[in-house]
């Protein structure tokens, strides 16, 4: 039974991970690759960081609790940092000056600076 | 060992290596040469090596990547296109790549394989560590007593070569002289305070304390678990870098003076020298930490070396967080010490 | 159960292959920087994985803590470099350069 | 399908070593000689580190003591070789030592030459 | 207090220690920083000659480090050969730190407290890593001279940045080639101690990693003493660096290098090895020839006096490595020997050099017009030591040239004679042309302090003293040579050759 919500937090996690791949690779501009990157990121690291907190914790043990307490600190810190990250990211973009994508423009990428 | 691990992530290394030096764009190739870092972080766990790839860790994630942006943005950025003028060179490098490569895979064919537990390096000195760190010094982390006991003298010698590159980049970069004729608020008052979003601000308030508890906890964990002075004085920069790039050079400056910077980076060392030359006053062999034992109350020989080996993990965080934090001021700010990247 | 971990250990380090594609090629430096970004949080996670197959995590949660806790900092150091340089691609070869280091 | 890889990280330090090296010599640009230099010390580092792996379920070098329960005699087999580990620990210090110094001083060229490019550096010697 | 088993770690352990201290007092006032390097200097010296006296009269000192058994632990050995380069370095090094007080006052006087440890910081790399018997303990203290070493020259800004970087660069390879040899006898035995890998190494002398090891690792202390066709980056490092700089690093660092060779060859590989399994003498005597040759035309092409310098310095390499490569008693003698003498040689010329610079602000030939009038008892000191560099005979220079010369008759390499013979050669021209604008041409009013060319404007006493001491040292070295010869440097050749 645990060793199923492993497995199910684990596929979900490298599926989003997959996804993410996909979106950082296809996406057509800058901002479009950072929204796959940003969320499927988090998504998946915590998904799989929450399957092997399940995982410590199939033997309830001390050392277990504390490695999957410390576990769960390290998807805390993606949570906060990661999107941090994306933030600090996106924002260097804009400042750089970065445009945003639309359908008629058919620029080539990246040539959106100055 | 994971060898699955081991064969994708050599060849990601290898992608990232080759990349770096080949992208004509400087911050790009030390953002992609901070992947690579990472990678050899993941190499060296999958190999086993925990207290290497905790340094690397922080060194990758934490300084060094940092210290290239910071020095791009004070030079120039592209790396400027050729036709012609180092063909000489490219002959020279590529001749000596060559040999020292094919002579290299020559040698490599005598080497015992990969992970050979029965290999002359894995039978002839590094048993003797294994077997014995516990009843000689107490310490389970076998890296740790081989650090900062049995080579105890190089890792004195290493503090001291960071030492040292703090030293040498505040003789390069630092302006001496200047700053005693011009008073330092007047100066400070000129430049306007340029930080980061507040959403960054306040991530940073929230991470520095977790950031300089874990350093703490780190060193004083190295006996039982990887991490030591190395890592810990690493984090602890890393944390005031932090500081230093959420908000300005000059609120970290105000948390840590550099002339207190300064002190740290020699007491560490000395803290570390001064002990070793401790058991030599008392009469043992420089660094022959059992002799503490007559002035630590109620220790044994064993012991001393066990506290023997925490002060100088102690010596070794204090010299390497003021070192790291000093080359990033000096490299952040162009030696002036005044707002930087 | 390592089997489960050693593959998607391996599917992670693929896909990592990936985005390491996009931070090869970028185009710009912010897209290398988002890629980078993505390999040093999936680096957390494998590094906990690999504890978990070494049947010893307690001691590699921490290196992974520490990456955990440094891995934006490169981040928000580049973020900073676009603050003070607001040149999106590496032009600007040299002297202006220069000049401009020295008016901040 | 382990013994495939014999000699595979041997080779692959190979390789990193040869453009570390080139890099250091080729390239004109300095950061970029500095880059090289960072790869060369890395590659030496995969090489040690490489010596002290283990096959046969070597953990890594921390004595075990309540560890899962058993207290047991401890076994020279059970632990990857400590002893590179410390040698390159050292390395990685050094390494980034040096980065910084050469760091350091490249940007003192920058400031004087107003370049980082080699050629470019010599000729403004050479006037 | 602390018992006399214990001065060789004080040897290293004095500067290390009081570089930290000298930091520290530099914070607090810039002027204690000279007296204290010269103390921490002059402590290292006295411990160095206590150790080389212990060993004269009992032979080889093992010293473990922690207390730990050798081959688990560090250890330091103090065999003939070493003692003697550790009175040595730590008497360059004082000598050096004496004189460097008026240079360092004008040439960054801000900078003076970060100079003088990094100074002791050199000399304890310097020492330390002639001290050790651990190859990896080696490669960590020759990381520490290398840095304080680019450091240094850095210092002297404009030109010297960027010798210095070529030198980091440079460095750092021949570092790295060194780790990667020991890291190849590593794999092979199992051990870093290298007394142990003396022992355990002829069990693999077949085996090409051995070999690729000794390789690397002389590839690495080759591109650290710039032997000649690796030597580029010296010239430009050594021209530029701060005169304070070169006074101490030319004479050692170079010669510290050659010294690792010699040990690496004999106490790691052994003789037997190198000179018999190794199929490379030939070659790298004509090597050496090539080194002679070409560093002495270069040097003769110099219109700069500290560049000129640089290149003899490359020639003399090539002495010392040709010295040894001649495989038999004499030579090795002889290269041993030149260690020394060149040491204290080039100190002599460089002190020379700091004092021109400190007194026409250059080092250019032009720049020596007058000077026999203005400095008759400089010019005096420095006509010794360039009489030295020549070979004549009272003085310390032609000895090692003499038993190096009849190494190379010994050894039938016709070839290294000859190019010894033209390198004495090349040597007598080049002084004697400095002889000739310094007492010959007029001094050069532009350069200011020469107002009346006849008035005797000395340098400083700080510097004289020192350089006058050298050039008296260099006799007295000429003169007590074979005792030298028979206390200390016939126990260090190895036997059987």
């Amino acid at each position: 039974m645990i060793d199923a919500i492993v497995v199910v937090l684990f596929v979900v996690g490298l599926l989003s991970f997959f996804s993410t791949t996909i979106g950082i690779l296809r996406f057509p501009d800058f901002y479009s690759r950072m929204h796959a990157a940003g969320k499927g990121d988090v998504f998946s690291s915590v998904a799989i960081l929450l399957g092997l907190v399940v995982y410590h914790l199939r033997h309830p043990s001390v050392g277990g609790t504390l490695v999957a307490i410390k576990i769960l600190m390290i998807s805390l810190f993606i949570f906060i940092a990661s999107p941090t990250a994306t933030h600090a990211i996106i924002d260097a973009g804009f400042t750089a000056g970065i445009k945003p994508w639309s359908k008629d423009e058919n620029r080539p990428e990246g040539e959106g600076g100055q | 060992m994971i060898w699955q691990f081991d064969f994708i992530i050599l060849a990601l290394a290898l992608v990232c290596a080759v990349a770096s030096i080949s992208l004509k764009d400087l911050l790009s190739a030390a953002i992609v040469f901070g992947a690579y870092s990472f990678l050899m972080c993941l190499l060296w766990t999958e190999m086993g090596a925990v207290d290497v790839a905790f340094t690397e860790a922080a060194v990758g994630a934490g300084v060094s990547t940092v210290f290239f942006i910071a020095a791009v943005l004070h030079t120039s950025r592209q790396v400027k296109p050729r036709r012609h003028g180092r063909f000489f060179y490219k002959v020279i490098g590529g001749a000596a790549a060559l040999v020292i490569g094919g002579i290299l895979l020559a040698a490599s064919a005598d080497f015992p394989t990969w992970g050979d537990p029965a290999s002359p390096a894995s039978t002839h000195v590094s048993p003797h560590y294994i077997l014995h760190s516990i009843p000689d010094t107490a310490v389970p982390n076998i890296v740790t007593s081989v650090l900062a006991d049995y080579r105890g003298f190089d890792t004195m010698f290493e503090t001291s070569v960071i030492f040292v590159a703090g030293l040498a980049v505040l003789a390069i970069l630092g302006r001496f002289g200047r700053r005693q004729r011009d008073e330092e608020p007047a100066e400070f008052a000129a430049v306007p305070i340029a930080g980061q979003s507040p959403i960054i601000q306040t991530a940073c308030r929230i991470f520095v304390p977790f950031m300089q508890l874990f350093a703490l906890y780190v060193v004083a964990h190295g006996h039982h678990s990887p991490g030591g002075g190395f890592q810990g004085g690493v984090i602890l920069a890393a944390s005031f870098i932090l500081i230093a790039i959420s908000y300005d050079l000059r609120t970290m400056l105000g948390r840590l003076r550099e002339r207190l910077n300064m002190l740290f980076a020699s007491l560490g060392v000395m803290i570390y020298a001064g002990t070793g030359a401790l058991c030599l006053l008392m009469g043992a062999n420089f660094l022959d930490y059992s002799v503490l034992h007559h002035i630590l109350p109620a220790t044994s020989p064993i012991m001393a070396r066990s506290h023997g080996m925490l002060a100088v993990e102690v010596g070794v965080a204090f010299t390497v967080m003021a070192v790291m934090v000093l080359i990033y001021v000096n490299i952040a700010s162009h030696g002036k010490s005044d707002k930087g990247l | 159960m390592d089997t489960l971990f050693i593959a998607s250990g391996v599917a992670i380090l693929l896909l990592m292959l990936l985005t390491l594609y996009r931070a090869i090629v970028g185009p710009t430096a912010i897209d290398r920087l988002m890629a980078v970004n993505v390999i040093g949080t999936k680096t957390t996670v494998i590094l906990v994985i690999i504890g978990t197959i070494f049947h010893w995590v307690e001691m590699f949660v921490d290196i992974a803590l520490a990456y955990a806790l440094l891995n934006f900092i490169v981040t928000i150091a580049t973020a900073r470099y676009f603050h003070q340089r607001k040149n999106l691609t590496a032009t600007g070869y040299g002297l202006r350069h220069r000049k401009g280091g020295a008016e901040q | 399908m382990a013994e495939l890889f014999a000699k595979y990280n041997y080779w692959i330090y190979i390789a990193l070593m040869m453009i570390g090296l080139y890099a250091m010599i080729a390239k004109g640009n300095l950061a970029k000689k500095i880059i090289g230099m960072s790869i060369f010390q890395t590659a030496i580092i995969v090489f040690y580190v490489s010596i002290a792996a283990k096959t046969g379920g070597a953990t890594i070098p921390i004595i075990a003591h309540g560890h899962e329960g058993a207290e047991h005699a401890v076994r020279v087999i059970d632990y990857v070789n400590p002893l590179p580990h410390v040698l390159m620990l050292t390395a990685i210090v050094v390494g980034v030592a040096t980065l910084g110094v050469a760091l350091a001083i490249a940007m003192s060229i920058h400031q004087r030459y107003g370049t980082m490019e080699e050629e470019e550096i010599l000729e403004q010697i050479r006037e | 207090m602390i018992a006399p088993e214990q001065y060789p770690v004080l040897i290293v352990v004095i500067p290390l220690l009081s570089a930290f201290l000298i930091n520290l007092i530099g914070m607090a006032d810039k002027r204690f920083c000279y007296p204290a390097t010269l103390l921490a200097l002059g402590g290292s010296l006295a411990a160095a000659v206590a150790v080389a006296g212990q060993v004269a009269a009992g032979g080889v000192i093992h010293y473990r480090v922690g207390g730990w058994p050798p081959p688990f632990g560090i250890e330091y050995v103090i065999d003939h050969l070493n003692a003697l380069v550790l009175v040595v370095i730590a008497g360059v090094a004082l000598v050096a730190a004496i004189a460097s007080k008026c240079s360092v006052e004008a040439e960054f006087p801000h900078k003076r407290a970060q100079f003088y440890t990094l100074f002791v910081l050199l000399t304890t790399g310097l020492l330390g890593m002639t001290i050790t018997g651990d190859a990896f303990n080696l490669y960590v203290l020759m990381e520490i001279s290398a840095l304080t070493n680019y450091a240094l020259i850095a210092m002297g800004g404009n030109r010297a940045l960027v010798g210095g970087f070529n030198y980091i660069i440079v460095g750092t390879i021949g570092a790295c080639f060194y780790l990667l040899g020991v890291g190849h006898l590593y794999i092979m035995t199992g051990s870093l101690n290298m007394a142990d890998l003396l022992h355990l190494l002829p069990a693999l002398f077949h085996t090409k990693a051995v070999l690729v090891g000794a390789i690397l690792m002389l590839l690495g202390a080759w591109i650290k003493m710039a032997f000649f066709p690796l030597h580029g980056w010296l010239p430009n490092a050594y021209t530029y660096a701060p005169s304070a700089t070169s006074t101490l690093v030319a004479p050692l660092m170079t010669k510290v290098s050659v010294y690792i060779m010699i040990r690496v060859l004999f106490s790691v590989f052994g003789a037997y090895y190198v000179f018999t399994v190794l199929p490379v003498k030939g070659l790298i005597v004509w090597l050496a020839v090539a080194a002679i040759v070409g560093g002495s035309l270069f040097a003769l092409a110099q219109q700069d006096f500290k560049r000129m310098l640089t290149y003899l310095i490359v020639a003399e390499v090539g002495y010392m490595v040709g010295g040894v490569w001649l495989a038999n008693q004499w030579g090795i003698t002889g290269a041993i020997l030149h260690i020394i003498n060149d040491a204290v040689m080039t100190l002599c010329l460089f002190l020379f050099c700091a004092i021109v610079v400190h007194k026409t602000k250059g080092h250019r030939l032009s720049d020596m017009r007058g000077l026999f009038r203005r400095m008759p008892v400089t010019m005096t000191a420095f006509a010794i030591g360039a009489l030295s560099m020549i070979g004549v005979p009272p003085t310390a220079g032609f000895f090692s040239k003499w038993y190096l010369i009849l190494g190379g008759i010994d050894a039938h390499q016709w070839g290294f004679v000859a190019a010894l013979l033209f390198s004495s050669l090349v040597n007598a021209v080049l002084f004697f042309r400095i002889f000739e604008i310094a007492h010959f041409e007029p001094a050069d009013e532009v350069h200011g302090h020469g107002h009346g060319a006849v008035a005797i404007d000395e340098a400083p006493l700080s510097m004289l003293l020192p350089l006058v001491a050298v050039a008296v040292g260099l006799i007295v070295l000429g003169l007590y040579s074979t005792t030298l010869v028979s206390t200390f440097i016939h126990y260090a050749v190895p036997a059987g050759i």
